[in-house]
């Protein structure tokens, strides 16, 4: 925490002396020996992309050569992306990696990129096909979608009334595995388990929050609650404690075992999943420098991910990393502290 | 009729340099110069045609609505609403490319209804008589909303080539000028004329110092102040179609916190809060210094949120300097 | 030194506060040099001088919101020093400012209280207590208002009662009175009056400043002269008459008689008929000829500016008609009276007539500014043609045209408001009180000006408060009385005391 | 219908009454008493902040960075339980409090002394002191597992059904209340925002009022930034992210004039509550979500205009028969 700090504060008085025309100070920054990738996700201050970049970066020194410049915009919208993504053009990075906010705002500039010989891939939310070369999805749409459909099913043992919590209504991957949930759901065997809304927190946690305290008062009946998202599902457990319903709601979905395990020590959840989000940067900047250095990546080819082994690109120009991890009592402590 | 003996009234002033070198405008073009300076030297890849170009599409559709928030502001009103606005005329674009529509009604439709939300707020301020900042406090809630009702979870994202075209292309080759940067640099001009050379500017100047008196001075002063909320609007919806052009994307989010940006470059552009001071040329150098100090920053990959950090510094120390200094000065010669 | 205590009166003729040398400079400006004077128990003093003497800068010296450069304050025998207008209440002095400076939203108790409340030990305020002072204050002026009324409910005069009964709840032995009549009514001014005597029998010492020499000869003792910031007189007001006063004043004598030009009076101009508006006034009608100077007159408040600001599209009638020139005219906005050939020169120069943060080329070209458009473009040589010829003839001094209004005198910036509305050129022009709290030698430009504007064959309408002014200068007078016309008098049928009587409701004069 | 357009929160809260009733028909599961307390649990820090913006307002400031000191204050006191879990809960929400009072001393420093208008000042804190919290936490966040049990406890305590944060909620409005109405610098803030030349003269001047405001209202903020993080379990550079705006809409709800001067305790917690009230309703109506905003929206503008026709100053009665006609209708 400190020595984040101590940087930090470096960082924002040589921003401001660059500001005050003493820039000697960044040059070491600005240029660098080997090739520069660039991972751009959807905001700042978010624990899950921040791992990312933690394996984004484990990558770029196993290979050696590479560095990785991790950025976002302040705003979680595609106006502040672009501007991001055109200031990385402008510095000519090799390539870029990015999580985006709106998949088809992001098409032209993903586009002039490839234009000036920049290659553009994303990982965790999709840009429009024609703005990247490929899409590395961490699991396929249709497994993480029937996964969750899954866990609540065992939760309930089948029975019960259960709504989704979702991102904001603009969130590309949360909807694609909404409609992967809903696509599970047509099964026989949930006949029991209807669902009976969705709801947005946008994210923020004061309004999952909320919205989770309303679920409950609307739906006097409601047993669960898939949250497909960090953010959701952490104040969706937390509305689940503080408002006492512990037993009497169960919340699942894609969470950080950091961020859950009080949740599932205090019952509020029984199982979530994740992929490692380490690993998914990991794989998401083996597939660049593989690309960098000419490997093939379009509709049908095979991409090698370093020790995630290799995958293979869909008609459809995406490919998924592997399965979704589960986690329960048994494991979550352990893994809390790693992500 | 006089007791004592006409005096001579000189035409203007002596010229003094001391007072032209502290003019506001002055010390903006300093800083201007000096954010450029510090690019170039913090960044190899700032002095770049090609970047200089693409920075201006992240700063041109906001430059835009700053001309007429200026004159807004100039008259003691304000639009928190602006982006909101740009939200809402998005939709209508991305509604009417949905039906069909062909190019010339996607490029009206927008400032249209721009116009008619700034008629709106407009009504409420100047016939209900209501403080402008609380009007559209709540017209930023209402006009976005009504873009959230109409969107839901969904966003439009299929747009006519020769829309898109327009955000996404140079209007000129060389040197590369984008659409939105040209229309911004000629908006600016027409504005800085009206402001500085005609009557219509001359009555935004006596609106903003004493409203009352400008009314007796048989000024349509609620008119006026009408039509610069419709103006607003109208630039919002400009605004609205260049950018969406240029994303080809409306979601319900789109501009969102523009408004305070938008502000943030008029105030340090000199346009006084009070009302009845400032001046475009200002406006347009502010629009300048903080689109490329933005952009110089991040270039080094400065984070969005300490460049933020930087630019409310530079808002704030740019605004105090002058006044600590003149405390300092005025103090001197007593002490 | 002890407390001023006010329960116990000086005898009177002691001296409670000196004055000692003083001298207060602004940059650029020498605003007081070396006054002195003395005021004593019992006793009231004026203190005179044009606008820009230097007045407003002793009051507020007295009262703690500028500090003198040089010289010193001593009230009750001891030196003082006023950091705050705490300092100055704590030295027994209490002012009544020029305009009513209160909280419309708070009660009266607390506009009378504020700065002063009375507290607990606990620190909260003592409600009760406050509530008790604030009745038997307004008892004593004999007030018909509770302490809990919210101020904005009072009018005009009872607001004003307030603003005394503040002074009053200092216990002060020194009580400084600015321009206390300005906005009052002849009655409330006989109430002032009434007040004043008690204070002096209290054994106060009154500090009284007025523009008005008929009140000063009646309620003062003695009087202080000040001019350019120095004080050139003082003494028993028995001592002087109003000429010498007036010479000493402006370091010239003047001719106070009005110089009323023999004008030919031409045909009507501007005919009213039944103007109304609900709630304002009723059944305004009149006619105005070319060349004439017509007057209103009333009290504060009978409704004279509202029917004027009516006549030029400020506010909207209910009913009622005006022709000019025999073409009915259909007025919606003052744009449309400038456009007809109506000026109206408002009564508030500083709120309504002037914008003082703009050169004084652009205050005289604002109501005309599109006859200087040439192509679109303002022209700046067409407009300084203009403001050189207005200027000149309304002998504005200034630097330089291009000067801030707001640098100008009070007097200067009313010549350029006038010249504002001249350069409009009207066919009517109305001025409404165009002499308030200007200088005596302003007040003499300007009303040599009035009369020239009608000699040029202009219709003006002159409202004004002052009876001199109105029996000096207009060829009619009509008389407002709670918001109707009462009487119309031509020239030379009317005399002080029948107009009088028509503007406060007495019977109409035969 | 006058007399109620006079009475501004009395018609407020027959609005809210109406409201909730209208809600509770349509939705019963709204009219518990669980519910209810969740309502006014939930507002509690709207209600606090929009007592602070209140003071500022009055003095014809606006604070917009509140919601940036909310943020900045909950994230050093976090990281304080972060580093010090055990540390008793007084120091963390001390800690959030000064943190607070330093931020607002900083806006009511250059609004007071350097006269700077308070929109500027504060546009420009409101991206400083959100950016400050990652150039002091590199970005990271701190979560409710790192945050120690003491820290996330204490506003969780209920007394009387209600949570400890509704009772801090209460003792600060009783306190804001008995400060403006009892004491002589409460009620000078009345003055200098009507009327400061007059104030002036009356011994009471703008810059102390100002700085005092704008500390209270920067403590309020900090207070609230410990009770925020506490309460949803994380700490981080977007929390209450534009709640700025809805503070100063729950002020102009209830009655306090932009233009300074007006505006009372109860009318700041009625014009927080009825947000409130809309917040918690629409969920539970199951009215989708995308309306949330337009109706705010809606809410507002409905309010302002109510307000300024309860307040439109009075033509002048000049005409006896008009004089009489008011005269009667009182």
């Amino acid at each position: 925490m400190t020595k984040t700090t101590r940087r930090q504060t470096l960082q924002l008085f040589t921003a401001g002396a660059a500001f005050g025309l003493a820039p000697s100070l960044f040059t070491t920054a600005a240029r660098a020996e080997g090739k520069r990738i660039a991972m751009v996700v959807k905001n700042l201050g978010n624990s899950y992309f921040d791992a990312c970049a933690k394996g984004a970066t484990e990558a770029a020194t196993e290979v050696g050569g590479f560095e990785i410049i991790y950025t976002a915009p302040t705003k979680a919208t595609a106006e502040e992306q672009i501007a991001v993504i055109d200031a990385l053009i402008a510095q000519k990075v090799d390539g870029i990696i990015v999580s985006s906010n709106d998949a088809d705002a992001l098409v032209p500039v993903g586009k002039k990129a490839m234009e000036r010989g920049i290659k553009v891939i994303s990982f965790d939310s999709a840009i429009g096909q024609e703005g990247r070369i490929m899409h590395l999805n961490a699991s396929s749409t249709p497994l993480i979608g029937a996964k969750q459909v899954q866990m609540i099913a065992k939760t309930l043992g089948g029975k019960g009334e259960v709504a989704i919590l979702s991102a904001a209504s603009t969130m590309t991957n949360q909807n694609s595995w909404i409609e992967a949930m809903k696509e599970e759901w047509k099964k026989p065997e949930y006949k029991d388990m209807p669902l009976v809304a969705t709801v947005y927190g946008d994210d923020q946690d004061d309004k999952s929050y909320r919205e989770m305290q309303g679920l409950v008062k609307a739906y006097p009946n409601l047993k669960g609650v898939i949250s497909p998202t960090t953010i959701g599902i952490r104040s969706g457990a937390k509305a689940i404690i503080d408002g006492g319903l512990v037993g009497k709601v169960f919340i699942t979905g894609l969470g950080l075992p950091s961020e859950m395990k009080d949740a599932v020590l205090k019952g509020a959840c029984d199982s979530f999943a994740i992929w490692n989000p380490v690993d998914y940067g990991y794989s998401s900047t083996q597939i660049m420098i593989n690309i960098l250095n000419g490997a093939e990546a379009g509709p049908g080819s095979t991409v090698k991910m370093g020790r995630m082994g290799e995958t293979t690109v869909g008609d459809d120009g995406q490919a998924a990393m592997g399965d979704p991890f589960t986690f329960d009592k048994s494991n979550v402590e352990e893994f809390a502290k790693i992500f | 009729m006089s007791l004592a003996p006409r005096q001579d009234v000189a035409d203007a002033a002596p010229k003094s340099i001391a007072d032209r070198l502290l003019r506001w405008e002055s010390i903006l073009v300093v800083l201007l110069i000096a954010v450029i300076v510090g690019n170039t030297a913090i960044s190899p890849y700032f002095l770049d045609i090609y970047n200089l170009s693409d920075a201006t599409y992240n700063f041109s559709e906001k430059a835009i609505v700053a001309l007429a928030m200026a004159l807004l502001i100039l008259v003691r009103e304000i639009d928190l609403s602006v982006a909101a606005i740009i939200a809402l005329a998005s939709l209508a674009i991305g509604l009417a490319a949905q039906a069909g529509a062909g190019l010339p009604v996607l490029l009206l439709i927008g400032p249209l209804v721009g116009a008619a939300c700034g008629a709106f707020n407009g009504f409420l301020v100047t016939r209900i008589a209501l403080p402008s900042i609380v009007v559209t406090i709540g017209t930023m809630s209402l006009f976005r909303g009504l873009a959230q009702v109409v969107l839901g979870d969904q966003a439009i994202t299929q747009y006519p080539k020769n829309l898109t075209a327009i955000g996404q292309s140079y209007l000129i080759k060389w040197p590369p000028l984008p659409y939105s940067f040209v229309i911004f640099l000629a908006l600016a001009v027409i504005f800085a004329v009206v402001l500085h050379k005609t009557a219509l500017g001359r009555k935004l100047y006596a609106i903003g110092n004493n409203p009352v008196a400008a009314r007796f001075s048989g000024i349509p002063v609620d008119r006026i102040r009408f039509m610069l909320f419709v103006l607003t609007g109208l630039l919002a919806g400009l605004a609205a179609v260049l950018l969406t052009a240029r994303i080809g994307s409306t979601r319900p989010n789109i501009a969102l916190g523009w408004e305070l940006e938008i502000i943030t470059a008029v105030i340090l552009g000199g346009v006084s809060i009070a009302g009845g001071s400032g001046t475009i040329p200002g406006v347009v150098l502010a629009v300048f210094i903080l689109g490329l100090a933005t952009f110089g920053l991040s270039l080094v990959n400065v984070p969005g949120i300490v460049i933020s950090v930087l630019l409310g510094l530079l808002l704030i120390v740019s605004i105090a300097l002058p006044i600590v200094v003149r405390r300092l000065m005025q103090k001197r010669p007593a002490g | 030194m002890q407390k001023p205590d006010a329960s116990s009166p000086l005898p009177r003729g002691e001296p409670v506060l000196f004055l000692n040398g003083v001298s207060k400079s602004f940059p650029g400006v020498r605003a007081l040099n070396d006054v002195s004077f003395t005021l004593r128990a019992g006793e009231v003093t004026a203190l005179v001088g044009e606008n820009g003497a230097g007045k407003s800068t002793i009051v507020k010296i007295l009262t703690g919101i500028y500090a003198p450069d040089a010289g010193e304050i001593v009230v009750g025998g001891q030196q003082r020093q006023f950091h705050s207008p705490r300092d100055s209440w704590a030295a027994g002095i209490a002012a009544i400012h020029q305009e009513t400076v209160m909280f419309d939203e708070l009660s009266v108790a607390e506009n009378i209280f504020m700065g002063h409340m009375p507290g607990r030990t606990s620190g909260f305020i003592d409600w009760p207590q406050m509530r008790q002072r604030t009745a038997e204050l307004l008892k004593s002026i004999e007030a018909d208002f509770d302490p809990d009324d919210k101020l904005k409910q009072l009018s005009v005069a009872q607001k004003h009662m307030v603003e005394i009964a503040r002074a009053l709840s200092h216990e002060a032995s020194v009580i400084i009175m600015d321009e206390p009549t300005a906005a009052l009514s002849r009655n409330e001014i006989d109430d002032l009056f009434r007040i004043i005597a008690q204070l002096k029998a209290a054994g106060r010492a009154i500090m009284f400043i007025s523009h008005k020499f008929d009140e000063i000869f009646r309620v003062a003792d003695s009087f202080v002269c000040l001019r350019d910031g120095e004080k050139v007189g003082d003494g028993k007001i028995s001592g002087i008459t109003e000429p010498k006063l007036v010479s000493m004043m402006v370091g010239r004598p003047i001719d106070q008689v009005f110089p009323k030009r023999d004008i030919a009076i031409g045909d009507v101009v501007l005919k009213v008929e039944g103007l109304s508006n609900p709630t304002e006034f009723a059944d305004i009608s009149f006619e105005l000829r070319r060349g004439e100077i017509l007057g209103f007159y009333g009290l504060v408040g009978a409704g004279r500016s509202e029917a004027m600001q009516c006549l030029f599209g400020m506010t909207a009638a209910s009913s009622g008609r005006i022709t000019l020139n025999g073409t009915p005219l259909s007025i919606a906005s003052p744009v449309d009276a400038i456009a007809a050939g109506i000026s109206y020169v408002p009564e508030d120069r500083q709120e309504q007539g002037a914008v003082l943060p703009l050169s004084i080329r652009e205050n005289i070209t604002l109501a005309s500014i599109g006859s200087h458009v040439r192509n679109f473009f303002l022209s700046k040589p067409s407009e300084l043609d203009a403001v050189r010829v207005l200027g000149r003839r309304l002998d504005v001094r200034a630097a330089h045209w291009e000067q801030r209004l707001g640098d100008l005198s009070g007097g200067n910036q009313q010549k350029v408001v006038i010249a504002k509305w001249l350069a409009a050129k009207p066919k009517v022009i109305i001025l409404d009180e165009p002499t308030k709290g200007i200088d005596i030698g302003s007040k003499a430009a300007v009303h040599d000006f009035i009369g020239e504007l009608a000699e040029e064959g202009l219709a003006v309408i002159l409202i004004s408060s002052e009876l001199p002014e109105i029996m000096g200068l207009a060829d009619r007078v009509v008389v407002m009385h709670e918001g109707r016309i009462s009487n119309i008098f031509k020239r030379g049928t009317w005399s002080a005391e029948t107009i009088v009587s028509a503007a406060t409701g007495a019977r109409k004069a035969a | 219908m006058s007399f109620l357009l006079k009475h501004r929160e009395l018609a407020l809260s027959l609005i809210i009454a109406i409201m909730v009733t209208g809600i509770s028909i349509y939705a019963p599961a709204f009219a518990t008493f669980e519910n209810a307390a969740s309502v006014l649990n939930d507002t509690s820090i709207l209600c606090m902040l929009a007592l602070g913006q209140m003071m500022v307002i009055l003095t014809r400031g606006i604070d917009l960075s509140v919601a940036s000191n909310l943020a900045l204050s909950g994230m050093l006191s976090a990281s304080l339980a972060q580093n010090y879990p055990d540390l008793p809960v007084i120091a963390f929400i001390a800690v959030a409090i000064a943190t607070g009072l330093v931020l607002g001393l900083i806006n009511g420093s250059l609004v007071a002394w350097l006269g700077i208008p308070p929109i500027v000042v504060t546009l420009g804190t409101l991206a400083i002191f959100r950016g400050m919290i990652v150039v002091y936490g590199g970005g990271n966040q701190v979560n409710a597992s790192e945050m120690g049990d003491v820290f996330q406890s204490f506003p969780k305590v209920t007394f009387f059904g209600l949570s400890t944060i509704f009772w801090i909620m209460a003792v600060v409005a009783i306190a804001a209340w008995l400060f403006l109405s009892m004491t002589r610098v409460g009620r000078g803030l009345y003055a200098v925002g009507g009327n400061p030349v007059a104030a002036r003269y009356c011994g009471i001047d703008l810059a102390p009022q100002q700085l005092l405001v704008y500390s209270v209202a920067g403590s309020i903020s900090g207070l609230c930034g410990y009770l925020w993080v506490s309460r949803y379990g994380v700490a981080y550079s977007e929390i209450a992210s534009g709640f700025e705006l809805t503070v100063i809409a729950a002020c102009v709800i209830g009655g306090v004039s932009i233009a300074g001067g007006v505006g009372t305790v109860a009318g700041a917690l009625l014009g927080a509550l009825f947000l409130g009230v809309i917040v918690n309703a629409l969920p539970v109506m199951q009215i989708t979500p995308f309306w949330q905003m337009a109706i705010s929206g809606i809410v507002i503008l409905a309010a302002v205009v109510v307000n300024a026709r309860a307040e439109k100053r009075g033509v002048k009665l000049i005409l006896p028969e008009a004089r009489l006609a008011a005269g009667a209708a009182k």
